[in-house]
């Protein structure tokens, strides 16, 4: 401990050795280069002084990228939560393909994000694309230098001072959340290679120029659209393309009657659903607290408490919902209405109160219900519930944070104009509502566009009636996911 | 009485059931089982090895009906269950000799 | 990095802006608001100097939230382990019963912990209970001031220096523990409605009661009675209330025969089992450690490497003692085994030295497989052990800190007394007996309490003997948790 | 926040309590001691000043521990990972058993690493083994100190600046992970005691020295062999001692047929196996970023960017290696890919490019399927293929890291030569072809030393054909994993 | 000889085999069946959609024995499987031509 | 027409399986069961109580025969399921009196 006192004495008496430093750091700002020189004729003493200093300078962006870096890894393992929740809610005779697809499905956004998608997000470019540093995230950077210090094409991330790495990182588990949220929505009649397919273009193009608009400088951006951790540009983009996949898939065999009766078809393990959403739950606090992308204290505390206290009242109020409407509490329903409270929440919880953040997570959980029966009416046959839980939601909860966004909730909220019930009439509900306007349109329409265009290149996107029936782990990948239990399947 | 007893392919139970009410059956019991026949069975893969699984879902279903009633059940059955492709399965026809009903105590006819 | 070096040469200069910090900041002491001017004399360059100084001063702060916002993350994601132990010791046909219980057990624990647990438990007041600040965690509040500078009503937290939010947050995960460990011992037969009711009282009033006894100021405190994590406040308390409901409930049926004879009831899964009990392994490394609610990096490798030393010794001695026993090595004493090390070291985590913690990881596995033998003798039917892990080794915990207790083993171990073992007499022991003894009277009269006027009050508490036989998932849920298997069920 | 601007204004003007600190750790470093003394002149302003001091000296030191021990704890939960992969992989006859091992190892590794194998493996020694502070880690540390002001026996840790029980909680983590390796390979014949015994002298003997030739200052290191996160010090290590012990144990029944023709033997459960291989990837973000065993920013973006393309690459090109062969894309295999990436990264994440990292990732993603039809053709019966993945790629990443390295990467690739690519010929490749084949020889032959001495002593170390063939729950636990399913099992 | 089956309620497996050990009968087989008749399904809910289960878990206990022991056997399974609600089960009675036991090739009662 | 009913170990399905393809036989229906019998069930410990688990997993093999194979099939089963220890299983004969192949309509002994 005494040495790091030490240090910090005297870490301004060794300016070559910073330079060193930074000749070894692929990143270093060049910039500010003048300073310790200066810094350097008041402190005496010369020992230990390179490895201290450095050691002192680097607390901030080791802590930021710590801190970034570990909510990342959080959201990484909702891929677990969304595979679950997904092959939970399926038959078991397609749980290989669906656990699959979950799989797949954060390799291909990796490589994907990595060769054009994060280039196209966050180079910078005009109001709907990146134009540079396109492929492979090679631009120039000099992350983790931050604001006017920042100097390279991802001027859309400079205002957090984590390495470039991080960033990226940090931003592809996002993009692989976007594409997973397709994944249920399609479940149990896609082809396998058709959703690969699908995969590729959505973190290659669809997510990224969505995410542009919002996130990368975009239009949206300047038109002071909010979206703190993705209602919109991860769940609602998600949702629209999986709208746009159902609509192009058509029902499941069975799941309507010819007299318009909804059967429900269940799905073969609670227990998987269950853990997915605790998992899901888990991730969302790297989801959420993660998107201050610094190790802001209040911030990360605010937004974790309003993110939980959302998913909690979301869960309840789903669960009661449903327990009126259909007389028993039906865990399924309130699975979906915990995920739909984190969905909801997720746009406005670093702007929004704790008790904003009960409201919404209540309204969250209503919403939910209304769209699982809703959707089920209209003959849109989500398995899962993505629609509801991520379309309406997602969008639910970026207008949630025009009505209810207070600038002074905690250091990360001070971008937000105050909301219609705080007083701010549209300034900032304004925005909101055009960028889902927005998003829906572009996101929906690029989705129908390519499941149009697959299903005309293609022999289809859709399995055979037989191989439906007979369930797409035989089929499609020559396996079973259960060989050793007597499995009871009748559609 | 008779037992009749068919062994149909798993997605059909629900119209085998619908078309044995309809003719006023209202008990059966079924149980899942596995068949071996002319339909093939097909090949698995698992990590890089392939393996034969040649015994294929089927269900059994069975009804005991009086014997008056056996043709027009076989009947139904062969057509609600009735595809024409390999495996469509079989129907077994038994001599059934006594029927207790456990709630009642009731016997033969009347215990169907 | 150089910027951040040249913030701290510069740090002192700009006095304003760090003014404009703490206006923006709700929590703001305003206290050592002179020091900035007086050290704003010395240091001459301008430049950057707001964000530099901030980033800085923010550190500390900074990594102690990351710290205990992930420890708490790590402490959430335990109710999945609690799910998974649960539900895998019960029969398929409960599944969804047990899942969705555990699952709104954190949904119902959040808002009760919001709304009144948290100000009952740490807002100021008498011995017995908070009376200020207690609705909505709402109290007037400076954190992350500490100590003499800390200026509102929830002083009993005042040690640690977090956001008011990151202790709401801390504190509700082990509240919400608290609550799930009844969860199991009530399991397979109590009604889902009177189990939500319980949890509201539970959360809102029994824990925070206990809780404000021991680390919310309250008697206890004021006794030197110490409890590092909560082998009584979260576990003991858990357990004696998991106990009055055992007792209230009665055996399953099926459970003793009519000679007295133990029928053994398997669970469903041993594989959810042995993911919960890892998951809870993996959870309790924020469970212990996090209890530092400080980044005090001494202490916390301290206390997860004698966290994981008792777990691991419960596990061997468990299986070991079973094994002797019953002649094989039974694979759900183990986990039972090692879920009790965890909670005997839960209490003495940083008070003891890690060949302490060895010996009370393996007292601690002998005792939970005596425990359980003894539980089933005396007609407890506690389907997955909760009183024989929580309760008896919560309270064995308590005590094992009187015995082994030694100040010097890392810096958070400076509270306590030497224990009985190293010299200390009943210097420590005695609080520890004291605590033991009250918390028991109090937690267990309050739970018969409630239990007793809820069937009163109610259709009891109980399902009916057919819903029983035929399950609980479709008599309170009109739901099944595997519907594509065939399942075996006969009692 | 303001308090802590003020403690950086102030922090020198406190010595005493500076000491007071001081004598308070057990491990202060006595050796800066003057420091703070001299500093003492230029700061005025008295109040607050000792615990200020404190906290900002203690902040690298904090920062560094809860990173490696955050890192440390997702490496543990790792356990939960290689269960499920290896109980998923195999029949449910067999379930309880695997589980069971893969919960003792963790428990026996605990325990064996602390009375001997860290000791072994860290201690001041000679070229093979360590030789001081052999048993329970108790010798002589002044830790955190680095480098040359550190005093103790561990010098071959003298590189990181955490406390000693990080260290020893950090590496523990990794040699459970060896020791669970085996556990898969051996699955379904092999006797419990024996497997449990083996743990002990894997983890107590044999993995210390292969871990000392390597990180623990023996020969190798002297060579210049790298081995980043353990390539080699965990997976080959465990691949060849698994290699061993197949050889020992013969194949299961029925897995070759008397024409050599292989038969596939399915694994009970895909979701375990899929979830197995999530947690995996998400605790290898804890391996590789975390052996940094620092908060180095740079290094663990980068780490952990190159971790995941490899794993992303790997999953990919082992589907399509897969689909070309077998002509269907097989979920098995392409989890076995994932983790072929994984541990084909391990060595090399931080000297390599990300651009490296997708060719590696490739490259592993296609080793693995051949292997696994490599080890099948000679007749290797490993249930869960970890030769193929952890003994094949932990050798292709070994000498993958000597083809691909590139010191300027990262702050942490330093240490590296410029690989066979670029341009720096046999300087690092070299050494890591010895490396390899060094520790093949060592481990391979103490291994088989030990089967062969074990089977001598015991009454064989394999299950007999009935208790094989009616399932290893039964027989050697008396237990069923799920008592509610009816299960379908014919071999 | 003649073969007993009985599809019973599944809690009550355990009753029925005692009732039949206390008879003598030493050997029986035991499936897990689903039954369709006038014990109504039920409804279940999934996430918001309801449907309907109409076949429920039954448990068929198989019992070969000697012409003579019917009656016994029959008087046996109804008491012992009877709670009097819809659903309590049936007994079927059939001719068994041959039995063999195939660890000894015992044929006839013998093999019982 | 014959029907023949066998409860075999589980392990033997493939044997005989095998055994009934060399003598011509191309169908068969196979289901999970549970046996009760001289076989003496097994002690399992949960979480440290022991309970008994008297019922044994069985596989019953079900297969319709012309009248004139039933020797044939019964000794090639008894050879090919024959261990020689308790548990072995049992074949029962039962007469069939009608079969119809459901996707022909073809009956009796075509049927097969
Ligand atoms: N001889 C038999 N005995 C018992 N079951 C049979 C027999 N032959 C066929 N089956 C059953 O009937 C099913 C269908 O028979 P299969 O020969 O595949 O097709 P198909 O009836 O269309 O000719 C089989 O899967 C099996 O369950
Ligand atoms: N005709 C039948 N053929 C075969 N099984 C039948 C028949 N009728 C009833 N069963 C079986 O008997 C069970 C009980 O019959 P059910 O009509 O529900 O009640 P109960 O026997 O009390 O009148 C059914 O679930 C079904 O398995
Ligand atoms: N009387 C019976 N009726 C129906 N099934 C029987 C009868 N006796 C035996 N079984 C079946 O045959 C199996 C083997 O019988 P068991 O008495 O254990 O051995 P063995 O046939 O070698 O004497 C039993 O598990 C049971 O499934």
């Amino acid at each position: 401990m005494l040495c790091l006192l030490a240090t910090l004495v005297l870490f301004a008496s060794s300016p070559t050795a910073v330079s060193a430093e930074e000749a070894k750091s692929p990143a270093a700002p060049g910039v500010a280069a003048s300073a310790p020189a200066e810094a350097a004729t008041t402190a005496p003493a010369p020992a230990f002084t390179k490895e201290m200093a450095d050691s002192i300078a680097n607390q901030k962006i080791a802590m930021d990228t710590i801190w970034v870096m570990i909510a990342a890894f959080l959201v990484f393992f909702m891929n677990l939560g969304f595979g679950l929740v997904e092959s939970g809610f399926c038959r078991a005779k397609n749980t290989v393909n669906i656990l699959f697809k979950n799989f797949v499905v954060f390799a291909v956004s990796s490589i994907a994000f990595l060769v054009l998608g994060f280039g196209l997000m966050f180079g910078d470019g005009n109001w709907l694309i990146g134009l540079k540093g396109l492929f492979f995230a090679t631009g120039a950077d000099n992350s983790p230098a931050t604001g006017d210090v920042y100097q390279g094409v991802y001027h859309a991330l400079n205002w957090t001072g984590v390495p470039l790495w991080a960033k990226f990182f940090f931003q592809l588990v996002f993009a692989g959340t976007a594409a997973t949220i397709v994944s249920g929505a399609v479940a149990e009649r896609i082809k396998f290679k058709a959703f690969v397919i699908f995969t590729l273009f959505m973190v290659g193009v669809i997510y990224p120029i969505g995410g542009h608009l919002i996130w990368g400088g975009g239009w949206l951006a300047s038109k002071g659209f909010l979206d703190f951790a993705g209602s919109t540009v991860v769940h609602s983009i998600g949702g629209w393309a999986a709208l746009a996949g159902i609509i192009m898939l058509g029902p499941r065999i069975g799941k309507y009657g010819p007299d318009g009766k909804v059967h429900a078809i269940p799905g073969h393990s609670m227990t998987s659903a269950a853990i997915g959403v605790f998992v899901l739950w888990f991730g969302w606090f790297g989801f959420n607290p993660g998107s201050t992308m610094a190790a802001d204290g209040l911030s990360i505390a605010h937004v974790a408490t309003t993110t939980n206290i959302a998913a909690a009242a979301a869960t309840l109020s789903s669960m009661i919902t449903a327990w009126m409407l259909l007389g028993k509490p039906d865990l399924g329903m309130a699975l979906n209405g915990c995920l739909a409270g984190l969905v909801a929440i997720t746009a406005p919880c670093a702007f929004v109160s704790v008790p904003s953040s009960l409201i919404i997570g209540i309204l969250a959980g209503i919403i939910v219900v209304l769209a699982v029966f809703f959707f089920d009416r209209i003959r849109i046959d989500d398995p899962v519930g993505a629609t509801a839980v991520h379309l309406a939601n997602g969008v639910f909860g970026t207008i949630a944070l025009g009505l209810f966004a207070d600038p002074t909730v905690c250091p990360a909220a001070a971008a937000a104009k105050p909301g219609l019930f705080l007083g701010g009439g549209m300034a900032q509900l304004g925005p909101q509502i055009l960028g889902v306007a927005l998003i829906a349109v572009v996101v929906f329409a690029l989705s129908m566009a390519f499941w149009f265009v697959s299903k005309l290149l293609s022999n289809g996107i859709r399995v055979s009636e037989e191989e439906e029936i007979e369930g797409l782990d035989y089929h499609e990948h020559g396996n079973s996911a259960y060989p050793n239990f007597q499995l009871v399947e009748r559609r | 009485m008779k037992k009749i007893e068919a062994i149909v392919k798993p997605f059909k139970l629900e119209d085998v059931k619908k078309a044995l009410s309809e003719i006023g059956i209202t008990g059966m019991t079924v149980l899942e089982v596995k068949g071996f026949g002319r339909q093939k069975g097909h090949t698995e893969i698992y990590r890089g090895a392939e393996y034969v699984v040649d015994f294929l879902p089927k269900i059994k279903v069975e009804v005991a009906v009086p014997a008056e009633s056996v043709p027009a059940v076989v009947e139904r059955i062969v057509t609600a269950a009735h595809t024409g492709k390999f495996g469509d399965g079989k129907i077994f026809v038994y001599d059934l000799e006594e029927v207790v009903r456990i709630r009642t105590g009731e016997r033969g006819k009347e215990a169907l």
